[in-house]
């Protein structure tokens, strides 16, 4: 329409090396979603999970490219370097994944949104949950770094029960016998933990070998898709919380799980649910207003009028979902394992850093 | 913490040192009794859980799975050292340094294209899978158990292999004086490949059986690298019992350390600060170790000068 | 340092002067009680068969090898507790029995090196040595005086085994040290060079004294004024040359049949 | 005149000569990859009089060129946040000013360099490689978990610092200053090189112990040599930091290490333009092959590996041929 | 054909040209002193005879085969026992290793190189770099002699033997000769002692044969010329 336009979106994401999974996945979700739109033009690069690759690509973006929004960096630290590069140079930036506290509350800004979570609101809601579902004394772990850090405070913030103990791990560890002798020895009913990737997948791997028995628990980060096919069975029965399963029942979402399996041959991960997510969200900004327009599709954007796979969403004051978090548990289906809903551990679910920010 | 955990976390220490053996010992006798600084060995490693992975993913049995990684590891490594490594030999390890370099992108890049973007399924057998009790009430996964027996018997195998057989001795000449040992007759480069492929088939033999308890996935490799040359170093290059010694001390560090210094600082310090503090200690200690270890014997436990 | 330069050696005082020096590889006494003088203008030759702890005691006097107990005086001064580096300052010139030399350098370079070790430090940063004419007239001088000067401008590493062997020496002088120790200078040399370098030290001996530790007894029994015989670390006989050639212990566990005419 | 004088002219010459066509064309993206080369090449300078003059294998100079980044980034932050970075015993404030920021990041890594140095050169060869990365490493585990500087989320820097009289913030003038710098640390390494002291310490990576009887204490031209290549390298991480306007953990890693190792081996080990060359040429691979596909590591390996093996002595040594003994 | 035959070799080091035409002729049994100064290619010849150092002109047979084609290994499976000039043995290695790392079956084995240098009996499980410097030469010969060569070439063999040990080397050499039929080519500086064992004797200028015949013909005009003695 008389908005339209086309527009160019740069998209910096993680191609390459150990971390290519979650890359690839918010990549082939936002390809999904505007397949066949000739209005968005697409430039992708490859970070290789380094802050320095990722700032230079964006001013590459920016400078080279002229491209008019920003959007696909995976990793906290990475967005942390990104993202007020992008926004001092009156660029928007969508972020699909990773959501630091620092962006959400003193470093926001009015042209950075974020499409997924602050980092903070799956723990919490795992916390709310946890103080419904008769979990009385935890035993927290998570690698020793910020995000790590953010996770567990998290929890804590909405958890009320007792906590047994509380470990940090080193980044990158592979081996867990030593925690999992800690593990054994506490009095804890419930492991509460955060080890994303390859870490998670060791964890569990050894947690099966090793005879203890208590509930775990955690955000989706360590449960998803891309790694439930390497933990295998010692996933199932694993609670953990997400905004996204692919058992949302929602057309779009329905739409969305059937597309991506066509398409890609593989299940959707939530990484390629947030990237199908951040395109939607695009493409319904375009049809408001021109980008060229700072201030008419910054406000386009904030409508967030668009179908989102989860079902309800809106932003916040300081451009952060307010939406519903999930409980899934880890399930067998026939041969695959995958999640199942439970239930939704918080309603309208916002993060606390708002009040910090002034736009 | 009590004394029975305690004990549990030394035999942790102890068992994750044999790990890192299992390991380093393929970088053993490729850098310490070759003299070839092989950054590749991570991508061996890596190979070898990836064969192991498709293998038993194919045939589900765990035996083929680690046949398959030991042939292919080997085989990479044979098909590296005849296109690459051997033309480094008598170069500096400068030089080493940058082809195998190129290797680890090669490799790992390659795997992905492969094998795809991400972690592979790679379980122990059934038959293993559950923990057994010790005496004294521990119960310890038995996998494990399997780990150490290999990696003790590892162990004795190069340590026979290096100290006692003429092959051994023609290698470590060899590493003195390349051109010297031809002279006297003895076919260099056939010894040297067929000892790179053994260090690529123990490494990846390492990562078959390692991966069945940590995560398969491109990249795996990069951290044990720096483990392994950690653990080499600090028992002296060439030496294998160093590496034994330097690997048991490298898992008690780590594992003891991670433990008790939040307990330690815990005594002083506020619960979350202690946490911090000890943690980012424990990520350290290793190295912290290590230069220790280097500033009073500067080669190493059982280095020679 | 007031001793005037006298005309009969024997009644210099040593300038380097060892007392009771021991040293041993476990259950090997390498050395064993040495105690030994070098005069002023002398040539001091040190024969023994091989492994009766030469080189090792050359070792312990440069500073490369720490001595069991014993002491090195040195012009004067106890050295004993000096390092090598510090000992080379103070005068000791020491060649290798296996050459040692920087082989990327060109043969200048090396010997530059020398003259910047007699210079007194490298800690200059700027200035480009290579335009240091002095100390490049220096190492020439050194050079013309073993024979290598026309070689000056080649890499080390492309010299053969005998001019390394001269090179080593032309370092050495570059330093002036005030006692040369020389281990087995002539070995690698030829039959022509040999006799060069014999001549060759003999007018050296004005400049600086010599421990001479060799093998050839051609170049030693025409060069020394006084020689030792160690021989499973402990000094058996010292003397003149004539002497050493008389002396049967001696030739039975070292000189052999060798023909001392 | 020499093939490698002319090479190096050659070089030298390149990257302005990029950056300006590239400001022709309205290209400031490749402005920014000119400067990038330039500032990776300071620090393969700096690595290079440790590695290739005094053959110290220093496996740990991300410390140095990290600890010059977080100079920047400390110093910045406090300045950005007008909080004083330290009010007793005397007061302590941030600054935006590059000078300033430059002689902290420079005099900061020339003291760890001389700790480190002075702990590390107590071991040689490949011992001497794995402390330095195990002081690196420490130094790396340090930042991450530290939370007061934004542990591995690293730090942001909204606007580059200032050059007094220069806009730093126009894509040519900062490459101007990279540059400029990496000039002047050329010449200065070129002189070092040629000096007595390059001689000696030149002379003590072949043979140390020649380089002592002629009473020269190896240990100490080392250590002088370490310090002043972990100060160069210290340089060129806040110069980076600068470029980036971002600091994080990742600077301190061993893969930072181990790249500026890359460019100066790439380059040519122990020639003066050696960093120069590889640090272009690899930043050009970079960014031509990342274009080409989602698996362009492949050939990036490809390429280094026929250059180790066949193009001996890196690109300076290949084109320029062995090294020919000055004068 | 001779046993050992050099015809016409040319040699260089990258850009330096070290040889430019070396004859050299060896009947099977016999002692043939390869001389010259310094510097004049002696070394050289024998690396290229041992592949070593590749030639680049002039042809090379041993043993009724061409070995010119051959590296290094199998030329010394081919019967070439190499003491290499500055002794090169394996330092981090003991003198046992260093010995069992070049046997090959054959009468010499430890306890016969034992016999010839008692010493290295003595110093059997000391590592080779902490050896003295005689020691290790004769550690250098004692390997060579391990592989039960055919042709046994010795580089400056004696240097830094003690008098004593030098001419039970001799004695040696000549008792080798004499008992085993083994051939030699040596470099060595003492005329006098290659005198009483060399049948035949090659000298090199500049890296060129300029002289080679009968040892007793080498009198003293030629010596004079030649080897500057
Ligand atoms: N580091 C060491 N460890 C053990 N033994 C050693 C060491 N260094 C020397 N030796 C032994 O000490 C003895 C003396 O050695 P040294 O090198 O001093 O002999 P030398 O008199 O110089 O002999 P040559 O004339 O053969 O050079 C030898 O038997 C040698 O093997
Ligand atoms: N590795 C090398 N690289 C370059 N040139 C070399 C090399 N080795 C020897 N040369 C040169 O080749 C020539 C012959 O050297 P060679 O070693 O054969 O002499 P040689 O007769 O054995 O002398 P010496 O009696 O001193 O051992 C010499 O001029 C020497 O400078
Ligand atoms: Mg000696
Ligand atoms: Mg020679």
């Amino acid at each position: 329409d008389a908005h339209g336009g086309k527009l160019k979106v740069g998209m910096i994401t993680t191609l390459s090396g150990g971390g290519a999974g979650l890359g690839i996945d918010v990549r082939d979700g936002f390809m999904l979603a505007i397949k066949g739109n000739d209005q968005i033009e697409v430039v992708t690069e490859d970070d290789q999970q380094k802050p320095d690759i990722a700032v230079q690509l964006a001013d590459k973006m920016i400078q080279s490219e002229k491209v008019d929004v920003l959007t696909g960096i995976i990793w906290s630290n990475l967005a942390m370097a990104v993202v007020p590069a992008a926004t001092a140079q009156g660029k928007f930036y969508l972020s699909p994944n990773a959501g630091p506290s620092a962006l959400a509350g003193k470093g926001c800004s009015p042209l950075y949104f974020n499409v997924s979570w602050q980092n903070d609101a799956f723990n919490e809601a795992a916390g709310a949950w946890a103080n419904e579902n008769d979990i009385k004394k935890v035993f927290l772990m998570a690698p020793n770094y910020p995000a790590g850090q953010d996770m567990i405070a998290g929890f804590k913030r909405f958890y009320k029960g007792e906590v047994a103990e509380e470990v940090y791990t080193k980044l990158g560890q592979t081996d867990y016998a030593a925690e999992i002798a800690q593990i054994r020895a506490s009095d804890a009913d419930t492991l509460y933990f955060f080890l994303p990737g390859g870490m998670g997948i060791s964890f569990m791997k050894q947690y099966a070998g090793s005879g203890v028995e208590k509930n775990l628990m955690g955000p989706a980060f360590s449960f998803d898709q891309g790694i439930l096919g390497a933990i295998g069975d010692a996933a199932v029965g694993v609670k953990n919380t997400s905004h996204w399963s692919k058992d949302i029942d929602n057309e779009a979402n329905k739409k969305f799980v059937a597309d991506f399996q066509a398409e890609y041959d593989r299940l959707p991960s939530l990484y390629a649910a947030q990237g199908y997510d951040t395109a939607l969200l695009l493409v319904s900004a375009m049809g408001k207003a021109d980008v060229n327009d700072a201030a008419a599709f910054q406000a386009a954007l904030e409508e967030a009028d668009f179908a989102s796979v989860r079902g309800k969403f809106k932003f916040g004051p300081n451009h952060h979902p307010i939406q519903d978090i999930f409980m899934r548990e880890v399930v067998k289906e026939g041969d695959i394992v995958t999640n199942k809903i439970l239930g939704v551990a918080a309603t309208d679910h916002t993060d606390v850093y708002g009040a910090e920010c002034k736009m | 913490m009590s004394p029975i955990l305690f004990i549990e976390q030394v035999l942790n220490g102890l068992q994750s040192g044999i790990m890192l053996f299992l390991m380093a010992a393929g970088l053993t006798l490729i850098f310490g009794v070759m003299g070839l600084i092989n950054l590749a060995h991570g991508s061996l490693y890596m190979v070898g859980a990836f064969a192991a992975a498709a293998v038993a993913g194919w045939t589900g049995s765990f035996v083929l799975a680690l046949a398959g990684a030991l042939a292919a590891a080997a085989a990479a490594g044979a098909v590296i050292e005849l296109l690459v490594i051997r033309r480094l030999y008598d170069r500096d390890h400068l030089d080493q340094v940058l082809a195998t370099f190129a290797l680890i992108l090669i490799f790992s890049e390659s795997t992905r294209w492969l094998f795809g973007s991400f972690p592979l399924y790679l379980d122990v057998p059934a038959a293993l899978s559950g923990p057994v009790r010790l005496p004294g009430g521990i119960l310890y996964p038995a996998y494990r158990l399997l780990i150490i027996a290999v990696g003790l018997v590892v162990a004795a195998g190069l340590f026979a292999l290096i100290a006692r057989t003429r092959i051994g001795i023609q290698i470590r000449a060899g590493e003195a004086d390349r051109e010297m040992i031809g002279a006297l007759g003895v076919d260099i480069s056939k010894l040297y490949t067929l000892v790179f492929a053994l260090g690529a088939a123990l490494a990846g033999l390492a990562g078959a059986l390692v991966g069945a308890i940590q995560s398969v996935q491109v990249g795996m490799g990069e951290p044990v690298l720096i483990l392994a040359f950690v653990v080499i170093v600090i028992g002296g290059i060439g030496s294998i019992k160093g590496a034994l010694v330097g690997a048991l001390l490298v898992g008690l560090t780590d594992t003891l350390g991670s433990v008790l210094l939040p307990i330690f600082f815990s005594s002083f310090l506020e619960q979350s600060s202690a946490t911090a503090v000890g943690s980012a200690l424990s990520s350290m200690s290793i190295y912290i170790l290590m230069a220790g270890v280097l500033l009073f014997k500067p080669t190493g436990l059982f280095g020679e000068a | 340092m007031t001793d005037p330069v006298g005309q009969n050696p024997t009644a210099e005082p040593a300038i380097l002067q060892l007392k009771n020096l021991r040293k041993s590889f476990g259950a090997l006494k390498a050395t064993d009680d040495v105690s030994l003088t070098l005069r002023r203008g002398e040539i001091h030759a040190l024969i023994g068969p091989n492994g009766a702890g030469k080189s090792t005691l050359m070792r312990q006097i440069a500073g490369g090898m720490k001595s069991d107990s014993g002491t090195v005086h040195f012009a004067g001064h106890d050295v004993t507790p000096l390092s090598t580096v510090a000992r080379a300052r103070a005068g000791l010139g020491r060649t290798f029995q296996i050459s040692s030399l920087a082989m990327e350098y060109t043969v200048l370079q090396n010997v530059m090196l020398g003259a910047l070790g007699h210079e007194g430090g490298a800690m200059r940063f700027f200035r480009p040595v290579m335009a240091r004419t002095d100390l490049i007239e220096q190492a020439m001088q050194a050079l013309q005086r073993v024979g290598l000067e026309n070689h000056a401008a080649k890499r080390t590493s492309d010299l053969s085994h005998g001019q390394r062997r001269q090179l080593e020496v032309a370092v050495a002088l570059t330093l002036s040290p005030k006692v040369f120790l020389m281990d087995e200078p002539m070995a690698g040399l030829g039959a022509s060079g040999s006799k060069r370098m014999t001549g060759f030290l003999d007018g050296l001996r004005s400049e600086a004294p010599i421990l001479l530790v060799e093998h050839d007894m051609d170049a030693v029994f025409a060069l020394a004024d006084r020689i030792s015989v160690l021989v499973y670390g402990r000094i058996i006989a010292s003397g003149t040359a004539e002497q050493i050639k008389a002396d049967p212990v001696v030739r039975e566990a070292y000189l052999g049949a060798e023909d001392v005419a | 005149m020499r093939r490698e004088t002319l090479l190096n002219i050659v070089l030298f010459a390149l990257l302005p000569a990029t950056a300006l066509a590239a400001w022709m064309l309205d290209e400031p993206f490749i402005i920014t990859l000119a400067t990038k080369a330039a500032i990776l090449a300071l620090a393969g300078v700096g690595l290079n009089i440790a590695l290739g003059l005094g053959g110290l294998i220093s496996f740990g100079h991300a410390a140095f060129f990290g600890l010059g980044g977080y100079a920047m980034g400390i110093l910045a932050s406090h300045a950005q946040s007008y909080a004083p970075l330290m009010e007793s015993p005397f007061l302590i404030e941030g600054t935006k000013s590059m000078p300033v920021i430059w002689l902290v990041a420079i005099v900061t890594s020339a003291l760890a360099a001389l700790a480190i140095g002075a702990l590390s050169l107590r071991t040689s060869g490949v011992y001497f490689i794995m402390v330095t990365l195990a002081f690196g490493q420490m130094l790396f585990y340090f930042t991450i978990s530290w939370p007061a500087y934004g542990g591995e989320d690293g730090l942001s820097i909204y606007v580059r610092n200032g050059f007094p009289g220069l806009n730093t913030l126009d894509p040519l003038t900062f490459f101007g200053v990279a540059f400029a710098v990496l000039a002047l640390v050329l010449w200065g390494a070129g002189r070092l090189a040629k000096s007595a002291f390059g001689l000696a310490l030149s002379a003590a990576r072949q043979n140390p112990e020649r380089v002592e009887t002629v009473g020269l204490a190896p240990y100490r031209l080392r250590l002088v040599a370490f310090v002043i290549s972990g100060a160069i390298t210290g340089l060129a991480g806040a110069l980076f930091a600068d470029l980036n306007r971002f600091v994080s953990p990742t600077m301190f890693s061993w893969q930072t290490s181990g790249e500026i190792m890359v460019f100066v081996i790439l380059g040519g080990v122990g020639r003066l333009f050696g960093p120069v060359a590889g640090a272009a040429l690899f930043i050009l691979l970079e960014h031509v092959l990342g274009g080409l596909s989602e698996f362009w590591h492949i050939y990036l390996g490809l390429i280094l590996l026929l250059v180790v093996l066949f193009a001996r002595g890196g690109i300076v040594g290949t084109i320029a041929g062995r090294e020919v003994a000055h004068d | 054909m001779s046993f050992l035959t050099l015809d016409g070799i040319t040699a260089s080091y990258g850009p330096t040209q070290a040889l430019f035409g070396v004859d050299l002729t060896l009947e099977a049994g016999e002692v043939c002193a390869l001389m010259g100064r310094n510097g004049m290619g002696k070394s050289s010849t024998i690396k290229v005879i041992c592949r070593l150092l590749k030639h680049s002109g002039g042809t090379l047979t041993f043993d009724g085969r061409d070995i010119a084609s051959l590296p290094a290994y199998k030329a010394a499976r081919a019967g070439l026992g190499l003491v290499p000039e500055g002794r090169r043995c394996f330092g981090p290695l003991t003198v046992h290793e260093n010995l069992h790392a070049a046997a090959r079956p054959g009468e010499w084995d430890f306890a016969r190189v034992c016999k010839l240098f008692p010493r290295l009996g003595e110093r059997r499980d000391q590592v080779a770099a902490s050896l003295s410097g005689g020691e290790q030469q004769m550690l250098a010969i004692g390997r060579a002699l391990m592989t039960n060569p055919t042709l046994l070439i010795l580089d400056e063999a004696t240097e830094g033997l003690a008098p004593v040990v030098r001419q039970e080397i001799w004695a040696a050499v000549a008792s080798l000769k004499r008992d085993t039929g083994l051939s030699l080519l040596v470099v060595d500086k003492s005329l006098a002692e290659l005198r009483q064992v060399a049948d035949r004797a090659v000298i090199l200028e500049r890296g060129r044969t300029v002289w080679a015949d009968r040892m007793d013909a080498l009198d003293r005009g030629v010596a004079d010329t030649y080897l500057g003695v």
